[in-house]
This record gives structure tokens, sequence and C-alpha cells, in this order.
């Protein structure tokens, strides 16, 4: 890799790679994201290759690890170029068949392709599979294209131009054109990115420090953590050019130590930009200095909280402290401090590379741009999906999701993790943007969105959340570490039914001073999960209090487990009993002892003849 | 069965390790601690004191730090890490089942390691792979859309390997 | 005046000249008013220890008295109080600077929001005059009570004036 | 330079950066606080001193202790929601305390009765976890002290529960306690506290103790104090102040 010590130098190096690389060169892709990875996609690559060798392709066929694709459910995929065609769930035995027929032979090895579960259909082209065919793919867009650990890759695809163009563009218009674009803060509360800026550009002090918010803390939320592992050069040519608008010769990528991969990546981009003179003095010859250190987490959801995550780099343990002053005043080290997340610092490179204007006309008046969201939970298609801001709920669910599985009833979807909300059927039509989600007491936070059927109990999500946060809480406050605890205390007697409509008076009054009195956004928006169950579910909370019945079947206190006449006496629920609460003989019916039952689900879960029921 | 006695700490590796970030600098703490525990997977109090040392700072600084992070082990770990994932998505698809379910076959509770030193049973709060939930990480890798049926082996093959 | 305490931290010597009556006396305070301590003519009555417990801890207790009159020989007594020096030891040894010199009144005062209770003054004061209270855990002293010291205005000897 | 600020209407003068409360209490508003000192940095841990902030860009409930005064600031210490919140914070107070007479007294006054559950052992019986005993043990530079784990598991206390590291025994942790939940012993012989026994430096003269040997000798280093500095008690300085006194007098 050269140094590039001019824009010349970077276009001229650009100019070389790409040349390689025609648009209709062959290629295999497999993705590396920590999902594939998780079904085994590491280990398609020696196969691939040995495969390859075999049928003498080596060499006329790259074979590359990509970043994550986002249909996260069906891996690992395989992506076959220049045709464009998605293999799922592949494994090793698979491999042979597909470098035969489809790479040497020119034939689709159709078993492997995609299948819509409901109509059957087989789709060939990713682009054409209704899970990518409603996403406009930006920031994810080159993330099955490329190799994260190869510069080349990333300069190949216009790595690095925005950088370039920002410099002969100068500060002033790059934080114009960024404020222009109508960028909001993808992290949660949807502050203007632009305007943020200017306030710490304008800060007086010469040392100024931008923050790479990677501290993903919501559970169920995975879009940043896709990025870095995917395309972490976005990611840093993002903040060098939000660095050289605001004036900050240092940076910090703050990054969840559960995410050991997006670091190892992370880490290799940073040192090949340094390597290649993108990072450290003299940027592109710009006279620009800028440079960045990765600081892991130590596993603290409160450390996404500005205050938290700068005591957290500064050795300290993660507790908000009051603002102002704010961290554009005095942040990290006491010097002015900028702080974005990373799928914000991601769109800016596509902002200055195409301008604004064509930014602007993405998504809606007020929340400009796409959105990633984690779709997750009780949906067909989970993954990753990026979408215009101000498409509708029901288009994510049920077109790019494929609706619910077993042919089960939508009941809410859970967007802006634990400080967000549960959104009802009723809302499946709003359009998700910033403003709408807060109006309808949810939130987009950083895009978590949980799908959630007949068969998950509100209650039993509302103390989940309550029990996630009391254990996240700093603990400074005592409206927080103690309110969050009653509230916790008080949903557990309602899913546990000695709950009362005191309970639920207890509850609100509660909700209210834990909102009004915290320091912190942990806890002034810990009782929105709360609030929004109360708003949208009061008929399933009442059912838990007023008539001891948990109507999704969950809340354990509440329901029984029988076995009906479906049983065939194959004797397996009995022999996995924990409890040894089923008896019963080979061929015969079989009782469950109410007695010695703990309610542990497992005779439901292995029973073949639908015969456990629970009511 | 009692459990086994942590095992003396190697001071020397300890000091190397904290050599490799300024003395003074109470600002590394965090950082320290990460390195320490890719070492030993846990913080013994011992090395504890030498970072409290080698940074000048109080001991007492330094275990207030140290607990307030999910991440860190102040106790030593099994042989075998299995950890639940307790994510939203993992959760509604019966992450707590399977927390239940091992909690009674390893007889620790979430956070505990068996007397012998061979198993730790953890949670952790999502590990962004949420498509693939239930999900079940055993000593780092992922297993995804777990069930309380295809569990108990799993455990099995983890608890065989321990003993062996 | 006394010298700076800390420095030196027990008072080797008091100056000749607060001998008798007709030399000067005891001065305490130093702006308008000051307290004057005049052992030639107390009569160790302890009215004025009875005066100060009142006004700072209510009645019956006596403990919390910030003066105190000592027998000094046949039918002789000397009255300890503050001295309220410049560069007093107690303020100097203070760890969270919560002995602070009154404005008005030029008294050294403890603000009971900013003491911690740690007991470093209690033992520096070369006098023996700083109190560390068990009950409450805070240093006391006398702080000629904000202008009006209790226990010159009720001596019966008028062995302490405030004048 | 002072400014003004408006506390319930009335003009009230302050210092930049002054703490509200501060200000507020100097001017005879009666504002609840237990987590507050003047001494250390406030934390803002027991949202006691709630206030309604009137003016500026984020008008709310807000505590004071934390809050600097600001030319303009408009507040009022009193008002429906201001009760109501602050009684639920003293009532949760109270479920961790409930045998402290600072918490009843005000228990008492606003009428509040515990109508939950106690929240798990503390660590110290009626400890509230308010820092106060951690952030003096710092500024005295002992740092014996740390709040520890987090959320509901937060304690505080020692480096791994054990005797503290640093503690020189003086009593500060106590005396700043608002709830007075820690212990702490004295013997003729010894000084017990956070698990460790001092021994005390005796007065020369009569025998009585004066200070522990460690906070002594912490004293003595860290604020360059004479060796001699506390070989004499408060009584037995007294009197000897008195019999030198007598000397010059007669």
């Amino acid at each position: 890799m050269p140094r590039f010590s001019s824009e010349k130098d970077l276009e001229s190096y650009r100019h070389k790679v790409a040349a390689g690389r025609a648009p209709d060169r062959r290629a295999v892709a497999v993705c590396a994201g920590t999902g594939c990875k998780a079904f085994g996609s590491a280990k398609l690559l020696p196969v691939f290759e040995a495969e390859l060798a075999k049928a003498s392709l080596k060499g006329k066929i790259e074979l590359r690890a990509t970043g994550c694709h986002g249909f996260c459910e069906r891996g690992p995929l395989v992506l076959i170029f220049p045709a464009g065609r998605l293999y799922t769930k592949v494994k090793p035995e698979d491999v042979p068949e597909i470098v035969r027929e489809d790479l040497a032979g020119g034939r689709v090895v159709e078993r492997l392709l995609y299948r819509d579960p409901v109509s059957g259909k087989a789709y060939e082209k990713e682009e054409d599979i209704p899970f990518y065919m409603h996403q406009q793919r930006l920031v994810l867009k080159n993330n099955g294209l490329l190799d994260p650990a190869s510069l080349d890759d990333y300069l190949a695809l216009g790595g690095y131009r925005a950088l370039a163009k920002a410099f002969a563009m100068g500060p002033e218009k790059v934080l114009e054109e960024v404020k222009k674009s109508g960028l909001r803060g993808r992290g949660g509360a949807g502050f203007w990115t632009g305007r943020k800026w200017e306030i710490c550009r304008a800060a007086p002090g010469p040392d100024k420090v931008i923050i790479c918010n990677a501290d993903e803390g919501d559970p169920g939320a995975f879009m940043d953590r896709s990025v870095i592992e995917g395309n972490p050069h976005s990611v840093l040519e993002g903040m060098l050019i939000g660095a050289f608008a605001i004036g900050a010769s240092t940076g910090c990528v703050y990054i969840r130590q559960e995410y050991p991969l997006a670091v190892e990546r992370l880490g290799r981009a940073v040192a090949a930009a340094r390597e290649a003179g993108l990072l450290g003095e003299n940027i592109l010859g710009s006279g620009f200095a800028f440079d960045l250190r990765i600081y892991r987490g130590g596993g603290a959801f409160v450390c996404g909280e500005e205050s938290a995550m700068i005591a957290s780099i500064e050795g300290r343990r993660g507790v908000p402290r009051r603002r102002p002053p704010y961290p554009a005043q005095s942040g990290l080290w006491g010097r002015p401090t900028n702080i974005n997340n990373v799928e914000t610092w991601a769109n800016v490179p596509w902002i200055i590379d195409r301008g604004a204007d064509w930014y602007r006309a993405i998504g809606t008046e007020k929340s400009t741009g796409t959105k990633i969201f984690s779709l997750v939970g009780k949906v067909n298609n989970t993954g990753l999906v990026e979408v215009p801001m101000g498409i509708s709920l029901r288009q994510i669910v049920f077109d790019i999701g494929g609706g619910i599985p077993g042919g089960k009833k939508f009941k809410a979807v859970q967007t802006g993790g634990p400080s967000g909300g549960c959104l009802p059927a009723s809302k499946l039509d709003i359009p998700v943007d910033f403003d709408t989600l807060v109006r309808e007491g949810a939130m987009m936070g950083s895009g978590g969105m949980i799908v959630m059927d007949e068969s998950t109990c509100m209650v039993d999500v509302a103390r989940y959340f309550l029990n996630f946060l009391k254990f996240e809480s700093c603990g400074n406050c005592t409206s927080c570490r103690d309110g969050l605890y009653q509230l916790h205390r008080l949903f557990t007697d309602i899913a546990e039914g000695r709950g009362s409509e005191h309970t639920l008076e207890l509850v609100e009054e509660l909700a209210r001073t834990v909102k009004a009195t915290s320091l912190c956004a942990l806890g002034s928006t810990a009782v929105n999960p709360v609030e929004s169950t109360l708003k949208y579910f009061r008929e399933e909370i009442l059912a838990h209090v007023r008539d001891r019945r948990c109507p999704a079947k969950v809340c354990k206190a509440l329901i029984t487990y029988t076995i009906n006449d479906k049983c065939n006496g194959c004797t397996l629920c009995a022999k996995r009993c924990p409890q040894q609460a089923i008896t019963g003989t080979v061929k015969k019916l079989h009782v469950i002892d109410q007695k010695k039952c703990i309610k542990c689900g497992i005779c439901l879960d292995v029973c073949k003849q639908d015969a456990v029921w629970v009511e | 069965m009692t459990p086994a006695a942590a095992p003396a700490v190697d001071t020397a590796k300890v000091k190397e390790i904290l050599s490799r970030h300024p003395a003074g600098d109470a600002g590394a703490l965090v950082n320290v601690l990460h390195d320490l525990q890719a070492e030993f997977r846990y913080l013994p109090e011992e090395a504890l004191k030498l970072a409290a040392e080698h940074l000048q700072i109080s001991q007492a600084q330094v275990f207030g730090v140290a607990t307030f992070y999910e991440g860190f082990h102040l106790k030593p770990r099994g042989k075998h890490v299995c950890t639940v994932c307790m994510g939203t998505a993992c959760h509604v698809r019966g992450a707590p089942k399977l927390l239940d379910q091992l909690e009674r076959d390893l007889k620790v509770r979430a956070g505990g390691t068996t007397p012998d030193l061979s198993v730790t049973l953890e949670t952790v709060n999502c590990v962004g792979a949420c498509a693939l939930g239930p999900l079940l990480i055993v000593d780092g890798e992922y297993h995804g859309n777990m069930t309380t049926g295809r569990l108990p082996k799993l455990v099995d093959s983890v608890l065989k390997e321990g003993k062996s | 005046m006394c010298a700076s305490p800390a420095s030196s931290p027990r008072p080797a010597s008091v100056s000749p000249a607060w001998s008798g009556e007709k030399a000067p006396p005891l001065v305490v305070g130093a702006v308008e008013r000051t307290l004057v301590v005049m052992p030639r003519r107390c009569i160790g009555c302890r009215t004025c220890e009875l005066a100060c417990s009142f006004a700072h801890g209510g009645p019956g207790r006596m403990a919390r008295a910030r003066i105190r009159v000592h027998p000094a020989g046949e039918k002789r007594f000397v009255q300890i109080t503050c001295l309220q020096c410049e560069n007093a030891a107690c303020a100097k040894v203070c760890p969270v600077q919560a002995i602070a010199r009154d404005e008005r009144t030029r008294a050294l005062v403890v603000s009971l929001e900013r003491c911690v209770g740690c007991g470093l003054c209690e033992a520096a004061c070369p006098f023996g005059h700083m109190h560390f209270d068990r009950e409450t855990r805070r240093a006391e002293k006398c702080d000629l009570c904000g202008g009006n010291p209790a226990c010159a205005a009720f001596c019966p000897a008028k062995a302490l004036e405030y004048r | 330079m002072a400014i003004r600020i408006f506390i319930d209407e009335q003009e009230v003068k302050a210092e930049p950066g002054e703490s509200v409360l501060m200000v507020a209490r100097r001017a005879g508003f009666d504002i609840p606080a237990l987590c507050y000192h003047e001494a250390v940095e406030s934390i803002g841990a027991c949202r006691l001193c709630l206030v309604e902030v009137r003016s500026g860009a984020r008008p709310g409930i807000s505590t004071s202790c934390n809050m600097k005064a600001e030319d303009g600031l408009r507040i009022s210490t009193d008002s429906p929601e201001i009760r109501r919140d602050r009684a639920t914070n003293l009532e949760l107070l109270l479920l961790r305390a409930p045998g402290s007479p600072v918490l009843r007294e005000l228990a008492a006054r606003w009428g509040v009765r515990p109508r939950l559950q106690p929240p798990p052992d503390a660590g110290i019986a009626n400890c509230i976890l308010c820092e106060l005993c951690v952030r003096v043990c710092a500024a005295l530079g002992h740092n014996a002290l740390a709040a520890v784990g987090r959320g509901e598991k937060k304690r505080v206390g020692p480096a791994f529960g054990k005797p503290a590291e640093g503690c020189v025994g003086c009593g500060a942790c106590l005396s700043v306690c608002p709830t007075r939940c820690i212990v702490m012993k004295d013997t003729p012989a010894a000084r017990t506290i956070w698990g460790q026994s001092f021994e005390f430096h005796r007065c020369q003269v009569c025998g009585q103790p004066v200070i522990t040997e460690k906070h002594r000798a912490f004293a003595i280093a860290k604020r360059g104090l004479p060796e001699d500095y506390y070989d004499v008690c408060e009584p037995c300085k007294q009197s000897q102040a008195s019999q030198r006194f007598a000397s010059v007098v007669w």
C-alpha cells in the first residue's frame, strides 16, 4: 500500500485498483458477518478454495469474505458475481455442487435459492427477493461487496473520494452541506448533526475531540456492529470529514467489548488508513492532521450516554454527570467534544460525495436519508434492513419481514430499545420517522425493531425491559436505581398473579417520578416501555390483575400445562421432564402432576404430537 | 465439593502487562483491566492491587471501576463459559427458558461457576446476533436458534470435555 | 495577637505586654469591637461557660461551652477562649477549608456545611481551644456569637468585655 | 461579579457558578438534601433537593445541588409536582434506611409512609448509597472507599470488601453520613472502623487518645506538620495554656 500525499496520488491508485476489477469479473462472496459466522460460514472458505482449485478455476474466480448482507436468518449466505445470485443456508457439503454446477457449469443450484415461506416461490437474484427489494441500501450498500480487511476494495468502490472533496471544499462548506442535508443523529435522540458540529466547532479551545459511539447497547440492535464489521473504512472516512469540519485533531472510537470481531476489523482498518497516510499528519497534503484511538467498553449500557462514555474513556466508572456543561463545551479530558454514533458517521461520506440535495431527496422532509433497522423477533425474515425514512411499519414488518411465522397474529413492534415503546397493530401504518415515533410513545432509538406476536406477553416484555434497566442503571439516582427496582417488583407481582388495581396506581406514580427526577436519559426514558404498555395494552395487564390470567400464556404463575388425548405415549416428555412430574406408560396417555410441575415448558417443546396444552 | 482455591497469580506477567501502560496514567484503567482479563480470564485481586500501584490510584478506585462494568470478572471463571444471550429478540424467542434449564442442569445460578471450576454460566444483554435468537455462546462459539431440546446434548459435550 | 501557631505550634511564650490590668489585656477580634479577656478580674464563677453553652448548645450542655475557666493558683483564674489567631493553626490544618474568617466580626468561624468532621483541627490548636462535638461530629469553636458574645454579656465581674 | 436569580419570585444575589441549593439555603429557603456537602462535588444522588426551573432552554423539575446559578435563573421550590416527586423519592430512601432519624423526621413532616417492599440488602444497614463518605474520603486524600457495583447492586465500601487500604481511621465518613449508618467503635484501646483497628496516639500528659496513629502520620507527612503536633490533648493544652497565661498575667 503506497502512502498518499495528495488527492492525485489517491486517484491514480484508485484507477489502478479499479482497472483490475472489471464489473463483470467473476467472484464468490461468502458473508463473514457475525450471524453467518455463527452458522459456520468460516468453514466454507477453505472448501471453496479447494474446490475452485480442483476445478481449475483458481485465479479466474475471486473468492472473497465480505461483511454482513443483513439476511442473517438465512445464513450462511453466498453470493455469485457478476450474476448477483444468492445461495442461502450453504453448508460445506453444498460447496462442491455450487462450484461444479454454477461456477463451472453455469447452472443454477435451485435447492439453495431463497424460497418465500408463504408462496414457495424461488428467487435467483438477491435484489429480487422481497427482503431486499423494498430496501434502499446506502450505508449497507457496499457491505456485501467488499472485504472489510481490504482498503483496496474500499478505494475501488470510491472510498475516501468524499474526504478529498471535503478538503477541497473547506470546513465551512462541509459543515453547511451536512446542515443542509438534514442529517439527524442515528444513535437515538435524532439531534441535528450539522448543528451539533457547529456548536463544537464554535466552542473555544483548539484541542477538539470527536468520538464515534459504537457502544451499541440496545438489546436487539446490531446495525452499528454490522457497519463496522462490514465496512469499517466508511466510518473512518465519516469521522475524518467530521473532524475536518469541526477542527478536531483527535478521535476516539468507543466500542462494545461484546463485539470482538468489530474491534478487530476496525483496528485493522485504522492501521491500514495510517499506513496509507489517511490518518496522521498532513492527510492527502491538506495540512490537516487527525488520528484516533479505539477504546473498548467494559459492558455497561449506560456508557452509551455521552457523559458516561466520556467518564469511561477517562478510566472511571461510567456514571453520567449533569449537563451543562455539554460535551461540546467541556467533554473528554476537558476538551470540546463531539459525539456521533457509527451509522451517523457512515452517512457523512455519502452526503459529501453526492451532495446534500441528493441526500435530502431520500426520506421525509424532517427525517432525511435512510435508517438501518435490525428486524428481529417473531418475524419471518429477520436481519438488517435499510429503508428510507418515512416508510410505514407495515411495509417493514410485512413486505420486507415477510410477516409473522407460523400463521400467528401480529401483536406489537418494539422500537427504540429500552428507551422506546411497543406499538400495537393499530399503529402499523404510521410513517417511521424520528418525530412520529416519539409522538406515538415509542422512539427511533438506534434502530432495534422487535416484532412480537400473540404468544408474546406484554407484561412479560415490560418486565423484561425493567429488569434490563434496573441492572444497567448506574445506581447514582435514587429515583432510577430504586424506582426501577420497585417497578420491576410491581410488574413481577402482576406477572405472578399478586397484582391489584392498587399495584397499577403505584406503577403509574413511580413511573412519573422516575421519569421526572432522574439525572440522565437512561432514567428519564426508562419508563417508556412501561408507559406504552399501559397505554396500548392495558387490557392485557388487567387480565393479569383482575382475572389472574395471562392471555399470551407466558407468565408461569398463571398458566398450567396439561396433556390432551393427542398423546401417543411416546414417553419423550416424561424422559425429559426435569421434575419427573410426568407419569405414564408406553403408548398410554401421559399425565402431568401439577404439584411437581415447574412450568419449564420442556414437555411442550419436545412433544411431536402437539399434545401438551397450555391454559 | 469446595470451590478450588484461586490459582496463584504470575506477578511477573502482571507487571509485564502493566508496563505497556504509562505509570501514573489513571485514565488507562479500563484498558489495563481489559488487558489483565485477556491474560487471566478474570481479574485477580493481586493483579488489581498491582494495577493500582502502577497507575498511582487507590485500590478502592480500581475496585469501584472493575465492579461497575459487567464485562469484568473478579472471580476465577470455569474452564468453559456458557453464555445465554438475554437480548430482547432472544427473550421473546425463549431465552429465559434456556437459562432456567441451564441453571437446573448445571446446578449454578447465572453468574456462577460450578464448584469444580469446569463451567461458568453467564448472561449477556445482547451480542448483536439477534437474527439467530435464542442464542447460546459456548466458549466464544455461537449456537443460534437454540432449543430446550437441543440444549442437553450441547451441555453434555461441554461437561464431558471439561472432565477429560 | 498570637504568633503563627502553624509554624510554631506551641505558644513558646506569651507576650509580656499581656501582663496585668495596666498592660494590654488579651484582645480577641480585631475590627470595630473586640473581646477583651481580663483574667485578673475573673472570679471563677463560670457564668461565661454557662452563657456560652446556652448560646450554642442549649441548657445543660456545659460540655459544649466554647470558653473555659481554669484555676491558676489561689483564687486565680484564666479564661481560655479562642484568640482568633492570624494565620491560625486550625484553619491551616483543615483539609477542606471549612474554617474561615468572618469578614464582619473577624472571628474564625467553622462552616458546619463545609466541615467534614475529620478531627484534624481538634488537636491542632496550640491553646486547646478547638472542640470536636461527638454528637454533631463537627468541629466547634468560638464564633463571637456573630458579633454579640454571650460570655461577655453575662460576665458579672466584667472580666470579659466586648468593646 | 454578583448575579441575580429568582427563587419563588424573590430576588436573590449569588456568585456565578455557585450551587443553586447553597444560594437558596443562604437566603433562608428550606430545601431538603441528604447527599449534599459543601466540601465536595455534588452528584445529585438523593433526588430530594428538587426545584422547578421556570426559565431558560430546559424548564422542568431538576435537582438544585448540582445546578449552577446563572444570571436571571428563575426557580420555584414548591409545587404539587415537586412535593409529589420528593415524597416518592423519600419513600424509596426510607425503604433503604428505615432506621434513619433524619429520614423519619422528613417522612413524618411530609406524611410519607412506605407502601413498597424494601430493596435487597445494601451491604450496610440504613445506607442510602449517596456516596458522601466516598467523596469526602477522596477529598481528604485517603481514597479508601468507593462506590462498588452498579444499579440495584450498588454498594459503598472499601476495595475487595476487606479492611480499607488507605483508611486512617479519621471517621470523617461517619461524620458526613446523612443516616449515620457507618459503624465506628472507639474503646480506650483503639478505634475500629471498616473492619480495621487503629491505635491511638496518646496525650503525652494525661494518656488520653488524641488522634489515631495513622491519621497523625498522614497529617504530618501530607500537611508538613511538626512531629510533636498531636502530642497533647485538647484539655491538657488548655491547662498548659492557662498556666502560661497566668504566669505572665500575675
